[in-house]
């Protein structure tokens, strides 16, 4: 730390709070539905990171008939491999994840970074970059996304850049946005006074200042981002080596589950998909609304004021 | 796009055969009237009616310029005259040519065609129309009509010496003009000799369906043609032989069979030409629809890299290793889970189609990890802590596939395949790509087969076994081969089964051309689908092929029942 | 309202700057594309004379700057060049899938515009009632669940009890037996109600939850208390004052996804087999028919740009402010 | 003749932490025919509660007791009920800041029409030509009235607004804060303005303000409040010349005056928070002149003059 920090760092900027995790705590507790949502997330990244460990059956391992139905052995069926869907759905929550933080990491990073340079220098620069983002913003993504995808191949690591590729450009005019107002604070303008480089006031200013609502709106990305992931691997422009829930549907499509009438292969892989695209919105939301909320009373309500009968009036003394 | 491919490989079969010259006999005419009898059909026949076909393949365009689907050279085939065809047994007889006599020297083959025939605009169908088509085809060959080129490759010019007499001239003796020119199909010299434009160019962009319906010369002509919807042909009544029972035939293209199947169902449809293995058995117990198993035409191969100059993994090119790859197959297995049960394992390139020349000395390889597993020790191949073999030249048993898009079932071969080789010590990467750029990766670079691995693709089964044997020759490199292999041996072998007239001497060349290849490896033939249609039972007389695309459907005997 | 056109000739120009951007930019992505048009061809007679001749034919022996030159005249002429498979103008190509697309975008908009203004609005209005918890869980669900999943499991429960079709447009062969309009129609919108109903319910969602927000907003606003002030019953304060407010916001996000739907409609088109604009650009990608991809991906994206430009105009017709 | 009489009006705040706030505790105001009076006070004391309560406004949270007679009967007792009927046919209000007043998407003029429509009033052109008139008599060219309210200055909304007021010609009018927000000149002309209509028009005006120089200028008479209470009220001179209350006399000095150079001083401290009882005088705390009893009781109500009335123990002299 050089001599020069200390005068620079404004008291209001570095809040310490006590712990993070306290402060999650307070934060899912103010949100019940963030709360919900958190609780949905942990369970599956629980499974994502631990289920090969207790899934009951291989990822593909023939353990009956196909489409077998719903039994006690196999609680959700067997899919067109006769392979346990169970288990399927346990592998698959990895790479459903996987695909989902990394793709809205991608986003994050590409787009907070244009956001960032976009509003923290703006005139030209701030121009260019938004005229880029605006033309990014019409284009048409799931028909780039399998343009894309069917030039470059189908692969994991595609797909995740592909995702932040189509995602970036919301992340970067919400960021910009914010950091426009960042930008004209006391401290940054002091700070530039004062000398600091750029990249030094941009690192220790502006990012501390608007990493909530990155990380916020991250959040909400990973929702996109599974969504896509599946809507690819349904096109069949998935990765073909592993299995992922976007995957598994498109699998019981392709082998006729829905004709055969095998609920069970095409239903609980949906759901899970359903269940955690909302539990990283409900979380998402939540998160959005406390950084900026909303305290409007509404002035229209099916409910009016109500009369109740006068206090016991005090004698005056 | 497994009937994409098929498409392909029928214009290019013919050609290649053509390259290899042949006999002077002279072939007798089939009689031209080939009405099957119907046989033991007993329901009452109705006449009329319109039979509506799902199917899962789609025709890309009505243009025998433009197209190559086979599902466009199935709506050719109906429409437009051909002076030979395939029967219900695949034997090579005459359609709208009634008979035909081969010169001495084998260059001059006349034909006597009908004088009966109409096009559906009513104008009668002479020679003069075939010999137009043929001389047009020739002018234009290298250019807007190569797609028509190959099947009257070799000939240097049409006659019609009168309406009922063809004359094709051929610059050197060629065997199988017969199959070709079952592929050719005669346009309408009034409808097409307008439109040919500067230099051919109108050809390509001529809509047969301009005119508000095509003009047709089969037994039907296109009426709507809708590329991904319905296209409904209906009976041409200037037809030159026996008329078929319907009055039409639709025909809807579905992207997904459940799609396809709901419709059969609900009554929307009569007949598809694709029933999901995975739901076929559920299906053949359904009072309403009958469940028709035939022959193959498609087969599981996996091809693995042949060059020799192959850069890396190299231990691919031992024949050892491929040896244990093939004993680690479990065709039973993926007959099994992939097709559920409806196929057969193989061991060669032929499906039942091409019997006899379908080599049933060569054993199916048994499943035996154990042996499998043996031969690569024995090799040399040692495992490495994670368990993945080594090569010595220290190329780890870490492959990438190639897998192309859209064939059925593939993602879960490719599964069972991963699972199986695990087990060797191998590990397997799929690379999924549509069938052009994965027939592309095959090739990198450059058509030089020096990046790929292996791949797993499925393989059209033909009748003739000529087409199938040519795409592993070495001047196919760059052309048809999936393999880059080469080995002159079976290249001579190749030519001389192609002049090789007599018909068990061929069968024993073309039988060690399979022992060459189950020695070589470059590829592992795993299982051929039988294939499986279904109509509803208010229909009679489809007999077994009737679907396959490879011979005309027989409508004379395909009727709605009382 | 002279400020007023300048507004709209700033969007309309902002709009024809990110059209000619976005012709430009097409050019080049599908130059990056791998291979030209004959670099697949594989035939006998494909010798490298001939695939020299096509590429003349093509124009595709010419200077990239030629070409581009080439491209955008003709793209102005409306020339999109002729597909790779059939040989026929793009544009014909192109036009009768977005014909069949199109009635189907329309009435699953509606179906979700109905279906999310009603709940969006009954939940601000009885704000933290079930009504509302209900809206927003209900809401929140619907904007969950991957597409293509709701799609099957609208034909795995539904097209069997209401005994409707699951793929195509039309059944072909009511024209063909000349049934008459009437049950072509009926027989049209059959074919059209699960997956209008597919985009119905995915977009209900959203807007739901986007009516409600802005409903609240709106109802927060001074103007209603004074609205309630001057004794307006509460219907009218909300169609009169808070909806209309409120709309400003929805507008926008509806011409938007309206915009994006049309290349959204893959996921669905392939389910129910329907021969649309998505159904068209999936089988040009498997085909790398690279005219088609290129015209369907530049009307695709001048759509949603048109459609931006006409929320920019509504919004113009609906509130007065903006005038700068 | 009294229009409007307060009696004991109490309303309360439900707070989402189960607290309860006492926003106005209690109290008695009347309005004569014609007459302006003001109703003072920092924000937080509870005059703008006061006059929702008046029209009925207040949300669904509050509750309400005492009772509002207009004209002799008790519109309160029915809540919404019997005051909806009265809501700017009888008593009509001008809000602060009559820039948010305003629908932004819609027409002035169509505004000021639809509480006539509501009401039964006046339809299609009779009710534009009465818009047009109302919009003259605020200095507002009739045909303006097709305008936005974007299109307006601040000044020209404020006068918009309370033509709007005058729709259903109301027998009270409510005036919160009518010209916050707006420069001094337009403010003159506003309040102007006021005091012409009530003159013209005989109406009853409650003006509310922060502002009790202003109050001075415009209303005869003039009620302080302070923590939910009426703290003095009297005729405006009285409470000018002889405020009773320490409250009143700092108000008048915490505001720049008009007519003399004084100082302006202000209020130390702030009004306290109501959602927790308060025991004796709540302004003791900020009293310059406080004593004992004021920490142990709310002061009782003294007459210094008829109609002038305070809560103080300590009797100010003039």
């Amino acid at each position: 730390m050089s001599l020069i920090d200390a005068p620079m760092t404004p008291l209001n900027e570095v809040r310490k709070s006590p712990s993070r995790l306290r402060s999650l705590l307070s934060f899912l507790r103010k949100h019940p539905q963030a709360a919900i949502g958190f609780v949905i997330l942990m369970f599956f990244v629980f499974v994502a990171i631990f289920g090969p460990y207790f899934a009951p059956y291989g990822e593909r391992e023939q353990v009956g008939p196909i489409f077998g139905t719903p039994s006690s052995a196999h609680p959700l069926g067997l899919d067109d491999g006769g392979i346990d869907m169970l288990s399927l759905l346990i592998y698959g929550a990895r790479v459903t994840l996987i695909v989902g933080f990394a793709g809205a990491v991608v986003a994050m990073v590409v787009g907070g970074a244009i956001g960032i340079i976009s509003g923290y220098f703006g005139g030209k620069t701030d121009n260019a970059l938004m005229r880029t983002t605006d033309y990014f913003l019409v284009l048409p993504d799931l028909v780039l996304m399998i343009v894309v995808a069917s030039i470059w191949g189908r692969s994991l690591r595609n797909i995740i850049i592909i995702i932040g590729l189509i995602y970036w450009t919301f992340m970067a005019r919400l960021i910009r946005s914010q950091v426009k107002v960042v930008r004209e604070r006391a401290y940054v303008k002091r700070a530039q006074a004062l000398g600091a480089t750029h990249t030094r006031i941009i690192f220790k200013h502006v990012i501390p200042q608007i990493a909530p609502l990155l990380l916020a709106q991250t959040v909400l990305m990973v929702a996109l981002a599974i969504f896509l992931e599946t809507a690819i691997s349904f096109l069949g422009l998935g990765d073909p080596s592993v299995t992922s829930w976007g995957k598994m549907i498109e699998t019981a499509f392709s082998r006729s589950a829905i004709s055969y009438g095998a609920w069970w292969a095409i239903a609980p892989p949906g759901i899970a998909v359903a269940l955690v695209i909302m539990a990283f919105n409900m979380v998402g939301t939540a998160a959005e609304d406390s950084l900026n909320p909303r305290l409007k009373v509404s002035h229209l309500s099916r409910r009016h004021f109500r009369l109740r009968p006068l206090p016991d009036k005090e004698a005056p003394k | 796009m497994r009937k994409r491919l098929l498409g392909i490989i029928l214009f290019g079969a013919v050609a290649l055969l053509a390259a290899c010259g042949g006999g002077e006999s002279t072939t007798p005419g089939g009689g031209g009237d080939n009405a099957a009898t119907g046989g033991a059909e007993t329901a009452a026949i109705k006449e009329g009616g319109i039979f509506r076909l799902g199917t899962t393949s789609n025709p890309d365009s009505i243009n025998p310029f433009v197209g190559f689907s086979a599902l466009s050279y199935i709506l050719w085939t109906e429409t437009y005259p051909t002076l030979v065809q395939y029967d219900t047994d695949y034997k090579i007889v005459g359609d709208w040519a009634d008979s035909w006599t081969t010169s001495s020297d084998g260059k001059v083959w006349t034909f006597k065609v009908k004088a009966n025939g109409k096009w559906s605009d009513g104008k009668p169908i002479t020679a003069a129309d075939a010999a137009f088509t043929g001389n047009l085809v020739l002018k234009y060959g290298e250019g807007p009509a190569a797609m028509m080129a190959p099947f009257i490759a070799h000939s240097t010019k049409f006659e019609a010496p009168d309406a009922t007499t063809l004359v094709i001239t051929y610059d050197e003796p060629v065997a199988n003009v017969l199959p070709q020119l079952q592929q050719f199909f005669i346009l309408p010299q009034h409808v097409v000799e307008p439109i040919i434009g500067d230099k051919g160019k109108g050809l390509k962009q001529w809509d047969p369906m301009s005119g508000g319906a095509q003009v047709g010369g089969g037994a039907f002509y296109v009426k709507t043609f809708e590329k991904k919807g319905t296209t409904i042909i209906e009976k041409n009544p200037g037809y030159y032989t026996t008329p078929p029972h319907v009055d039409a035939i639709g025909l809807t293209v579905y992207q997904n069979a459940d799609a396809m199947l709901a419709a059969l169902k609900g009554g929307q449809l009569d007949s598809v030409d694709t029933m999901p293995p995975t739901l076929a058995k559920q299906w053949s117990t359904d009072p309403n629809f009958t469940l028709q198993v035939g022959s193959s035409s498609f087969i599981y191969d996996i091809p693995i890299n042949s060059n020799q100059k192959k850069t890396d993994h190299r231990e691919l090119l031992d024949l050892k290793v491929r040896n244990a790859l093939d004993l680690a197959v479990d065709r039973n297995q993926i007959i099994e889970t992939v097709l559920n049960g409806y196929g057969t394992p193989v061991a060669t390139m032929f499906t039942d189609l091409s019997s006899p020349y379908n080599n049933t000395d060569i054993p199916i390889p048994p499943y035996d990890i154990a042996a499998a597993n043996k031969i690569l020790d024995d090799a040399g191949y040692a495992r490495g802590a994670d368990g993945i073999r080594v090569g010595p030249d220290g190329s780890k048993f870490d492959w990438e596939v190639i897998v192309p898009e859209n064939v059925e079932g593939i993602d879960r071969l490719f599964e069972i395949l991963k699972t199986s080789w695990a087990e060797l010590g191998i590990n397997i990467t799929a690379k999924k790509l549509d069938s052009t750029a994965a027939f592309e990766a095959i090739g990198a670079p450059d058509w030089k087969y020096l990046d790929f691995d292996l791949a797993i693709w499925d393989w059209v089964g033909y009748i003739d076994p000529d087409f199938m044997l040519s795409v592993l020759l070495c001047n196919q490199l760059g052309g048809w081969s999936d393999t880059g292999y080469c080995n002159p041996e079976y290249d001579k072998l190749y030519d001389e089964q192609g002049i090789t007239l007599d018909a068990e001497k061929r069968k024993a060349i073309v039988w060690e051309m399979q022992d060459i290849q189950s020695r070589d490896l470059p590829y592992l033939w795993v299982a051929q689908k039988q294939s499986i249609s279904a109509y509803s039972k208010n229909w009679g007389g489809l007999t077994e092929p009737f679907l396959l695309g490879m011979s005309k459907i027989p409508w004379d005997t395909i009727h709605q029942t009382g | 309202m002279r400020a007023g056109w300048s507004y709209v000739g700033r969007r309309a120009l902002f709009a024809l700057i990110t059209i000619f951007i976005a012709i430009s930019l097409n050019f080049v992505l599908f130059r990056l594309a791998p291979g030209d048009r004959t670099s697949a061809l594989r035939c006998q007679g494909c010798t490298q004379e001939f695939k020299q001749q096509l590429r003349a034919d093509f124009g595709l022996d010419k200077s990239v700057p030629e070409q581009y030159v080439i491209y955008l005249n003709q793209t102005v002429r409306g020339d999109f060049g002729r597909s790779f498979v059939t040989e026929q103008p793009v544009i014909s190509e192109l036009w009768q899938p977005i014909k069949n697309t199109l009635p189907m975008i329309l009435l699953g908009t509606i179906i979700s515009i109905m279906l999310g203004i009603t709940t969006g609005v009954i939940a601000a209005w009885r704000r933290n009632t079930l009504a509302d918890k209900g809206t927003v869980w209900g809401g929140l669900l619907f904007y969950s669940l991957p597409t293509q999943w709701l799609a099957l499991m609208l034909i795995l429960y539904l097209a069997g009890p209401l005994n409707l079709p699951t793929s195509d447009i039309a059944d072909p062969y009511l024209a063909y037996s000349n049934a008459g309009a009437w049950a072509e129609f009926v027989d049209r919108l059959k074919h059209m109600i699960l997956p209008a109903a597919t985009i119905g319910l995915v977009l209900f969602g959203e807007y739901t939850l986007i009516v409600r927000s802005s409903m609240l907003e709106a109802l927060g606003e001074d103007y209603i208390l004074t609205a309630r002030a001057k004794g307006l019953s509460n219907w009218e304060i909300i169609t009169q004052h808070a909806l209309r407010n409120s709309m400003l916001p929805i507008v926008t996000l509806v011409f938007l996804s309206l915009g994006f739907i049309f290349g959204g409609t893959i996921l669905i088109e392939t389910v129910f087999n329907y021969p649309g604009i998505g159904l068209q650009i999936y089988e040009s990608v498997g085909n790398r028919d690279y005219p088609v991809l290129q015209g369907a991906f530049l009307l695709l994206t001048v759509v949603i740009i048109l459609m931006n430009f006409l929320a920019d105009l509504l919004y113009f017709k609906l509130d007065p402010r903006v005038t700068e | 003749m009294t229009v409007l009489a307060i009696e004991d009006l109490h309303v309360w705040f439900e707070l989402p932490d189960g607290k309860e706030l006492h926003a106005v505790q209690g109290i008695d105001l009347s309005l004569e025919r014609g007459e302006r009076l003001g109703l003072v006070g920092e924000s937080g004391c509870g005059k703008t509660t006061a006059i929702l309560a008046m029209m009925g406004l207040l949300p669904p949270t509050a509750s309400a007791a005492g009772r509002i007679l207009l004209d002799g009967e008790d519109i309160l007792a029915g809540g919404d009920n019997t005051m909806r009927a009265h809501r700017w046919t009888d008593i009509a209000m001008v809000f602060q800041g009559a820039m948010n007043a305003f629908d932004p998407v819609k027409t002035i003029g169509s505004q000021i029409r639809e509480p006539m429509q509501a009401a039964g009033l006046a339809k299609g052109k009779a009710a534009r030509a009465r818009t047009g008139e109302l919009l003259e008599l605020v200095g507002i060219a009739a045909e303006r009235q097709d305008r936005y309210p974007h299109e307006f200055s601040g000044g020209m909304r404020q006068r918009a607004a309370i033509a709007m007021a005058l729709a259903c010609e109301p027998k009270v009018l409510l005036a919160d804060e009518p010209t916050t927000a707006l420069d001094v000149m337009v403010q003159a002309q506003i309040l102007e303005l006021l005091i012409r209509l009530t003159d013209e028009l005989g109406l009853a005006m409650i003006m509310v303000t922060h502002d009790l120089p202003l109050v001075s200028q415009v209303c005869q008479r003039a009620a302080v409040m302070y923590a939910g209470r009426i703290s003095e009220i009297g005729t405006t001179s009285e409470l000018y010349h002889h405020p009773q209350h320490p409250y009143t006399r700092m108000l008048f000095r915490a505001t720049p005056d008009l007519l003399a150079e004084r100082d302006v001083i202000s209020i130390p401290g702030s009004p306290p928070r109501l959602d927790q009882e308060i025991i004796g005088c709540p302004f003791r705390p900020r009293c310059d002149a406080a004593i004992d009893t004021c920490a142990i009781a709310y002061p009782p109500t003294r007459t210094a003059e008829p109609g002038h009335l305070s809560a103080c123990f300590v009797e100010e002299s003039a």
